[in-house]
C-alpha cells in the first residue's frame, strides 16, 4: 500500500530545496521520489506564509514542510509542545535591512517615528527587527511605539518602499536583492552581522515535521533528510543547473520567472545547509519572548528531534549537528 | 369508503349541549372571568345567533364549542360525546376571512378535504367546485385570494367551513368588516345554503336586527362574566328580508331587553348599523 | 425605445471618454486599463478556460455552503420560533453571529480546516445561516394565530401545520432572509477568496487578487465586471421568480 | 425571570463544557482557547490599550467612510427617482455595483490609492452608497402620489415638497437601506482588515489576523467577541432609535 | 400683515366659473375623453354636489378646479382670475385622507399654516388648534396619524384643509371609506362648519342620498366622455338629516334621471349604501 507524503513549501530562494525538488518532480524526475522508493507518493502544496503552513499540520493535511523558524517555535509553543517537531534545517542567512537611497535614514537614531516594514507579523525578520530596534535603545509596542514596525507582505513591499512611503524594509531574499536592484535600496544593515555567537549563521529555514506523522514514519523522514542532504550538496556542486531548475519551477507556481541579477545576488547571500543551527533559534525566541509575542518563557526543549538527522550525517561520514 | 354522493348528502339528526360552562382568562396580574356557569341546548339543523356587546365572551364560547379552548369547569357535548378537540364535525368561521394567501380559491377550499380520508383528488375538486357554485364564485376558481374583494373573500371562507360537510357551523360575526349591500345579500345566501344543506349554525353577532333576520333563536348574552340573560324565539318564515317590518320589530324587542343589562355602554349593540 | 436609446448613448461616451483618457495617458495604464484590453483580457481568459474554470469553482462553494446554510438555518429558525428555549439560548447566538461578519470566520476556519474547500465552506454557511434562522423566526412569528386556529378546524394537526400552514404563511419573510443570507455569503467567499490561497482550487477571487500582484488592471476591471454579472444573473435566477410568484399571489406591491 | 434564569444556565453550562473540553485536551489549545484564556486576554488587551485603539481606528474609519456614503447616496438616489436619464444611467450603475462584494474594490484601491486611509475609505464608502442610492431611489418612488399632491395645494413647491413631504415619506425605506449599507460596510471594512496591513493604523481586523499568524486562539476568539459586541452596539445606537420612532408614527409592526 | 382675526374671519364674496373646459386623458395606444365641453358656474358659499358614476370624470374636474391638472381646452376662472396652478384659495380633500404619516395631528394641520407668510408660530398653532377644536378632536394634538379611525382621519384632513382660510373647498369623495354610523356625524359637522365658515364646497361623491343631504345643488354627469346632465335644486332648510323623507324624495328624483343615462351599468351608483 502506497504512503501519501504531503510536503509543503514556499516559491521563495530560501526554500531552495523544496522548490528544486517540486520542479523536479513535476518534470518526472523525482530526486526525493526516486530515494523514497516506489511505495511512497509525494505530494507538493506551496504555501506563501509560514502560519498557513503550520496551520496544515495542525489540521493534519500536511506531514513535513519547509519553514521559518519563528512560525516553527510559535506553533511549537501554541500547542504546547505536541503538534511539530524542527527535524532538519535547510537555510541559513539572506535577511538585511534596507532604507531608501535618498538618505533619510544615516544612523540608527533617524528610526525615531519612522516606518520600517517586515514581511510579515511575528515572523523571523519580524522579530529580529523589533529585537534590534529595542536593542538601540527604541521603544517598540506590537501595533506602535517609537519606531512603527508594519509588516506587510513582501509583495506590496517593494512598490511602496519605491513610492517611497516605507522608510525601511527588514526581510530576506529574495527582496533584499530586489529592493536593492529594482528600487536601489541600501543595504543599511545584513543580519548576519548581528551573529556573532555563531559565526554569523543564522537559520532562516527548517525541515518541520507533523509529530503524529514522524511517529507513525520515522523511517520515512529519516529517507527524506537523506534525500535533502544529499540534494543540498548537489545544488552546493552545480550552482547553474540548480538556478536554472529553480527558475522555471518559480515560473510555473507565480507566473514570473526572477530576473537573472536578482537571482544571482540573492544566491549569494544564503547559505544552503541541513543544520538547523540551534544557538540561534534559541535566541530568536528569547526575543520573540523579550518582545511579547510569547507570554510564557519558552521551552524549546522538544521542539527538535535532530536523531534521525544525525543518524543520517553519520552514514555519510559528515560532521553532526549539536 | 364514501362515495361522492354521500359526501354531497344530509347527514344524521345530532344537538350540541353546552352544559354549566365557565372559562376565566388568567393574566399576570388580572383575571377576566370571560364565562360564568353557561348552559344552551341547540337543536339538530337549529339556527342560533348569540348577541351581546363586546367583551362578553360569545367569541369564548364558540371557540370552546369549536374545541380550540379548553373550559374551566364545565362541558360541552356534541352528539353526546364530550368535545375536547377540534373536528371537521364543527367548522368555524372567523370575522376576517382567514383564508390562506399562499392558496388560490379552490386551493383554500380543499384545504380541509385535503385532511380528509377516503376521497381522491378529482372527488376532493368536485366537492370544491360544487361549493363554490353554491357561494356564486364559479368563476374565481383560480383566483389568487387579494385579487378578491371583502364579500367574495368571506363566501370563499363559508365554501370552505362548508366543504368537509360539517355538521354544525360556528360563525364569529362573519359578516361585520363588510359594507350593508354586500351584508344583505350574503344574508340571503346563507340561509339558502342552510335550508339546502341542513346545518346547525351558531352565529355571534353585534348586530341586533341581523340576528332577528337570521335565527330561529337569538341568545342575549350580558358581559362581565359573560352570562346568557334572556332567549328569544323567532318564528318568521323563510327567506326573510332584514329591512322587513316584522324583523325590525323582533329586533327592537331583542334592543329593549338588551339596554336593561348595559346601562352604561349602549353604542357598542346598535339596532341597525 | 427613446429611453433605451440615451442611456446606450450615455454608456457609449463613458466608454468613449475612458478609451481616450488613456490614449492620451492621462490615466496611467498601472492606473486604469483600456476597455478594449478589458475586453481582450475577458475573451483571452474565456477561450483558455481559465476563466470558466474559476467561475465553476466559486459558483459551487457558493452553492453547496448557500444550500447548506439554508438547510440548516430554516429548522433552526423554525425551533427558535417554536421553543421559548430555543429562542434564549439558540436565539441569542443567532442574533450576535447574525452581526459578525463572517469573513471573521475566515482566521478561524483556517486554523480548523486548513487551506482547504471545507474552511471556504465554513465561511459561507456562517455568512448565510444566521440571517435565514432570524428571517425564518420572525416570518413564523408574524403569522397571523388565525391561520393554525382556521387549520386546526379543518383537522390539521402538528407537523401537518408547519409545513402546509406556518411554513407558507412565513414564506415572504424567509425569502427575503435568505437574499440577504445570499448577499452575505456571496461577499464573504469573495472576501475569502482575494486573501486567502486555497490548495484545491481558484476561484475568482484569487484571480482577482492576481491580477493586482501582476498590476494586472485589464485582469482586475474584467474579473470586477464578471462577478457583476453573476451578482446580477444570480438575483434573476434564484430570487425574482419566488419574488415575483409571492407579489402576485400575495398582492403586495 | 424563569426563562432568563434557564438562559443564563444554558451559557454558562455551555461555557462550562468548553472549559472541560479544553482541559481534558479533548479539544487541543491551536483549535480552541481556554474561556478563561480569552477573558485574560481580552482583559490584558483591555489595560495596555492595544484594543481600545485598534476599536478607535475601526470605528474611525467606519464612520467616516459610512458617513461620506449616505452623504453621497441620498442625493444620488433622489436623482435617479427624479429624473428619467439618471435612473437609466446611473441607476443602472447602482444596481450592478451593489451586487459586487463592496471587498471587491480593494484590490483597485491598494492600487489606486496605496495602502493608505483612503483605500479604506473607498471601501467602505462603496460597501455602503450603493444600498442608499437604491433604498432611497425605491423609498421615493413608493412614495404614494397623494402626498405630493395634497401638499401641492397647499402651496408646497419643488425643493420644499421634495425635503418636507418626499423625503420624510421615503424615510423608512431610506433607514432600512441605511441599514443595509451599514452592513455591508461593516463586513467589507472587516474583510479589507484582515487582509491588508494599512500603513496608516492597525483595526481590529488586523488583531484579528495577527491572532491568526501567531496561532493565538485567545486572541482570534476575543476579538471576535468585541466585534460582535460592536456590531449589536451599532444596531442599538444607530438604528434602533431611527426603527423604534418610525414604528411608532408609521404604527407599522 | 394679517392679524390672527382677520385670519379667522370670513372673506369677501367670489365666485368660480367653469368655461367649457375639454380633458382627454392620451395613453401610448388609447386616449380617454375625461371631459367634454363642460361649464359650471358656482355662486360664493354655494355647497354644490356632483354625482355620477365611476369613471365619468368628476374627479378629473376638480383637479382641474384645484389647478392639479390642466384642461386641454376651456378654462377655469376663480374670482375672474384664470387658474393655472394650485393655491391656498382652493383647499382640495381626498378620499383616502392623505395625511402625512411623519407628522402628529397638530403638525398636520399646521403644515399649510407653515407655508403661509405673515404669521408665526404661536398664532399658526392657535389657529391649528381653533380648526381642530372645531372638528373635534381637541384631544387629539398629539396623536399618531394611523392612532385615528377612518373618521378622525377624515376630521383631521377637514382641519388641514380648512386651516389656510381657502375661500373654496373641493372635496372628492372625502367620506365614501367611512361606515355609515360615522359618515352620519360627518355630514352634520360639514353641515355645521359650512354654515360657520361661510366656504364655497364643491362636492363629489357616488352617493346620491349623500348628495341631496348636503348639497344646496346637485350636478349630474354622465359618463363617456363626462358630460352635465342635469342640475337639481335642493331647497331644504338645514341642518338636513340623510334619513329625512323630504331628502329621500330628493335622492329619488336624482336617482331617476341617473339611470336615464346609464341603462348599463345601475349598480355603480346607489341611492342608499
Ligand atoms: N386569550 C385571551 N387572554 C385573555 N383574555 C381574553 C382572551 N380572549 C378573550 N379574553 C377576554 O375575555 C373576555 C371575553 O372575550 P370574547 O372575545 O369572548 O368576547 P366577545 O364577546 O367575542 O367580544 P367581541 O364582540 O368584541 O368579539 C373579554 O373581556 C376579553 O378581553
Ligand atoms: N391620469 C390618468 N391617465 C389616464 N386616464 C385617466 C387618468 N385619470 C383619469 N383617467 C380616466 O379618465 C376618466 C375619468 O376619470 P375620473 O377619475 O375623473 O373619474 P371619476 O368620475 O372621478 O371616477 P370615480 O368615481 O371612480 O373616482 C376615467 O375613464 C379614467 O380612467
Ligand atoms: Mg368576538
Ligand atoms: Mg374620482
Amino acid at each position: 500500500e502506497k504512503v501519501v507524503l504531503r510536503v509543503g513549501h514556499f516559491s521563495n530562494v530560501t526554500h531552495a530545496q523544496g522548490v528544486i525538488g517540486h520542479g523536479l518532480s513535476r518534470q518526472g524526475k523525482g530526486w526525493f521520489e526516486a530515494r523514497l522508493g516506489p511505495n511512497v507518493e509525494v505530494q507538493w502544496f506551496v504555501y506563501n506564509a509560514g502560519p498557513s503552513a503550520t496551520e496544515a499540520i495542525f489540521a493534519g493535511s500536511l506531514d513535513l514542510t519547509y519553514v521559518g523558524p519563528n512560525p516553527a517555535i510559535n506553533a511549537h509553543l501554541k500547542s504546547r509542545g505536541e503538534e511539530i517537531r524542527i527535524v532538519a534545517g535547510a537555510c541559513s542567512g539572506g535577511a538585511a535591512l534596507v532604507v531608501p537611497p535618498d538618505g533619510r535614514i544615516k544612523t540608527d537614531a533617524d528610526f525615531r517615528g519612522k516606518k520600517l516594514a517586515t514581511p510579515q507579523f511575528g515572523n523571523t525578520q519580524d522579530v529580529a527587527a523589533r529585537a534590534w530596534l529595542q536593542s538601540k535603545g527604541f521603544r517598540v509596542r506590537m501595533t506602535g511605539g517609537d519606531v512603527l514596525v508594519v509588516p506587510t507582505a513582501n509583495a506590496d513591499q517593494l512598490p511602496l518602499f519605491t513610492q517611497g512611503s516605507l522608510d525601511a524594509v527588514w526581510t530576506v531574499e529574495p527582496w533584499v536583492s530586489r529592493l536593492v536592484l529594482e528600487a536601489n535600496g541600501k543595504v543599511y544593515l545584513e543580519e548576519n552581522s548581528l551573529w556573532n555567537q555563531t559565526q554569523g549563521k543564522y537559520v532562516t529555514t527548517h525541515l518541520v515535521s507533523r509529530v503524529r506523522f514522524l511517529n507513525q514514519h520515522p523511517e520515512l523522514v529519516k529517507q527524506w533528510i537523506a534525500a535533502q542532504v544529499e540534494l543540498t550538496t548537489w545544488i552546493k556542486q552545480h550552482p547553474d543547473e540548480a538556478k536554472k531548475l529553480f527558475n522555471d519551477e518559480i515560473k510555473v507556481e507565480t507566473t514570473k520567472a526572477l530576473p537573472a541579477p536578482t537571482l544571482n545576488r540573492a544566491w549569494e547571500h544564503l547559505t544552503l545547509t541541513d543544520d538547523p543551527i540551534r544557538a540561534s533559534l534559541v535566541k530568536s525566541a528569547n526575543d520573540a519572548h523579550r518582545i511579547g509575542f510569547l507570554k510564557s518563557e519558552p521551552d524549546l526543549s522538544k521542539i527538535y528531534r535532530l536523531d534521525l538527522l544525525n543518524a543520517v550525517l553519520r552514514e555519510k561520514g559528515m560532521p553532526e549537528v549539536p | 369508503m364514501t362515495t361522492l354522493a354521500e359526501e354531497l348528502n344530509p347527514v344524521s339528526p345530532e344537538k350540541l349541549v353546552v352544559d354549566a360552562v365557565s372559562k376565566t382568562f388568567r393574566a399576570r396580574r388580572s383575571a377576566v372571568p370571560a364565562l360564568d356557569n353557561v348552559s344552551l341546548t341547540v337543536q339538530e339543523g337549529e339556527f342560533v345567533c348569540l348577541v351581546g356587546p363586546s367583551g362578553c365572551g360569545k367569541s369564548t364560547l364558540l371557540n370552546i364549542i369549536a374545541g380550540l379552548e379548553k373550559p374551566d369547569s364545565g362541558q360541552v357535548l356534541a352528539d353526546g360525546k364530550a368535545v375536547t378537540n377540534p373536528g371537521r364535525e364543527r367548522m368555524m368561521m372567523f370575522q376576517e376571512s382567514a383564508l390562506f394567501p399562499w392558496l388560490d380559491v379552490i386551493n383554500n377550499v380543499m384545504f380541509g378535504l385535503k385532511l380528509k380520508p377516503n376521497l381522491n383528488h378529482q372527488e376532493r375538486r368536485e366537492v370544491a367546485e360544487y361549493y363554490l357554485h353554491l357561494v356564486g364564485l364559479d368563476k374565481f376558481l383560480e383566483a389568487n385570494v387579494h385579487e378578491l374583494s371583502g364579500g367574495m373573500k368571506q363566501r370563499v371562507a363559508l365554501a370552505r367551513a362548508l366543504a368537509p360537510n360539517p355538521r354544525v357551523l360556528l360563525m364569529d360575526e362573519p359578516f361585520a368588516a363588510l359594507d350593508a349591500l354586500t351584508r344583505e345579500q350574503l344574508y340571503s345566501d346563507i340561509q339558502r345554503i342552510w335550508q339546502e344543506r341542513r346545518k346547525t349554525i351558531i352565529f355571534v353577532t353585534h348586530n341586533v336586527r341581523e340576528a332577528a333576520c337570521l335565527g330561529d333563536r337569538v341568545v342575549v348574552f350580558s358581559p362581565h362574566p359573560g352570562r346568557i340573560r334572556e332567549q328569544f324565539s323567532i318564528p318568521l318564515p323563510r327567506p326573510r328580508d332584514i329591512n322587513s317590518v316584522e324583523v325590525a320589530q323582533y329586533s327592537g324587542e331583542i334592543v329593549k331587553a338588551l339596554k336593561q343589562y348595559l346601562p352604561a355602554t349602549p353604542e357598542t349593540v346598535t339596532a341597525n348599523s | 425605445m427613446k429611453r433605451r436609446l440615451i442611456a446606450a448613448l450615455f454608456f457609449l461616451m463613458l466608454l468613449g471618454i475612458w478609451e481616450l483618457l488613456c490614449r492620451a495617458k492621462i490615466w496611467s495604464p498601472v492606473m486604469m486599463p483600456e476597455p478594449l484590453a478589458v475586453g481582450e483580457y475577458l475573451w483571452e481568459s474565456l477561450r483558455d478556460g481559465t476563466l470558466g474554470q474559476a467561475t465553476l469553482v466559486t459558483l459551487r462553494r457558493l452553492l453547496i455552503g448557500y444550500l447548506a446554510g439554508v438547510a440548516i438555518g430554516l429548522p433552526l429558525g423554525l425551533l427558535t420560533a417554536r421553543f421559548k428555549t430555543v429562542e434564549d439560548t439558540l436565539g441569542v447566538i443567532a442574533l450576535g453571529l447574525q452581526t459578525l461578519p463572517s469573513v471573521c470566520w475566515v482566521p478561524l476556519a483556517l486554523l480548523w480546516f486548513g487551506q482547504t474547500e471545507m474552511a471556504m465552506l465554513f465561511v459561507v454557511v456562517m455568512g448565510s445561516v444566521w440571517s435565514v434562522v432570524i428571517a425564518t423566526d420572525n416570518g413564523v412569528r408574524t403569522v397571523p394565530p388565525i391561520y393554525a386556529r382556521a387549520a386546526r378546524t379543518m383537522g390539521s394537526r402538528g407537523l401537518h401545520t408547519w409545513l402546509k400552514v406556518i411554513l407558507p404563511a412565513a414564506l415572504p419573510f424567509i425569502v427575503s432572509g435568505m437574499k440577504q443570507g445570499w448577499a452575505f455569503a456571496w461577499r464573504s467567499l469573495m472576501a475569502a477568496e482575494i486573501f486567502v490561497t486555497i490548495l484545491t482550487g481558484f476561484g475568482l477571487g484569487h484571480l482577482l487578487h492576481y491580477g493586482r500582484e501582476l498590476h494586472a488592471m485589464d485582469q482586475i476591471i474584467g474579473i470586477m465586471l464578471v462577478i457583476i454579472a453573476i451578482g446580477l444573473l444570480a438575483d434573476k435566477i434564484l430570487f425574482s421568480p419566488w419574488e415575483k410568484y409571492l407579489h402576485r399571489r400575495w398582492g403586495t406591491d
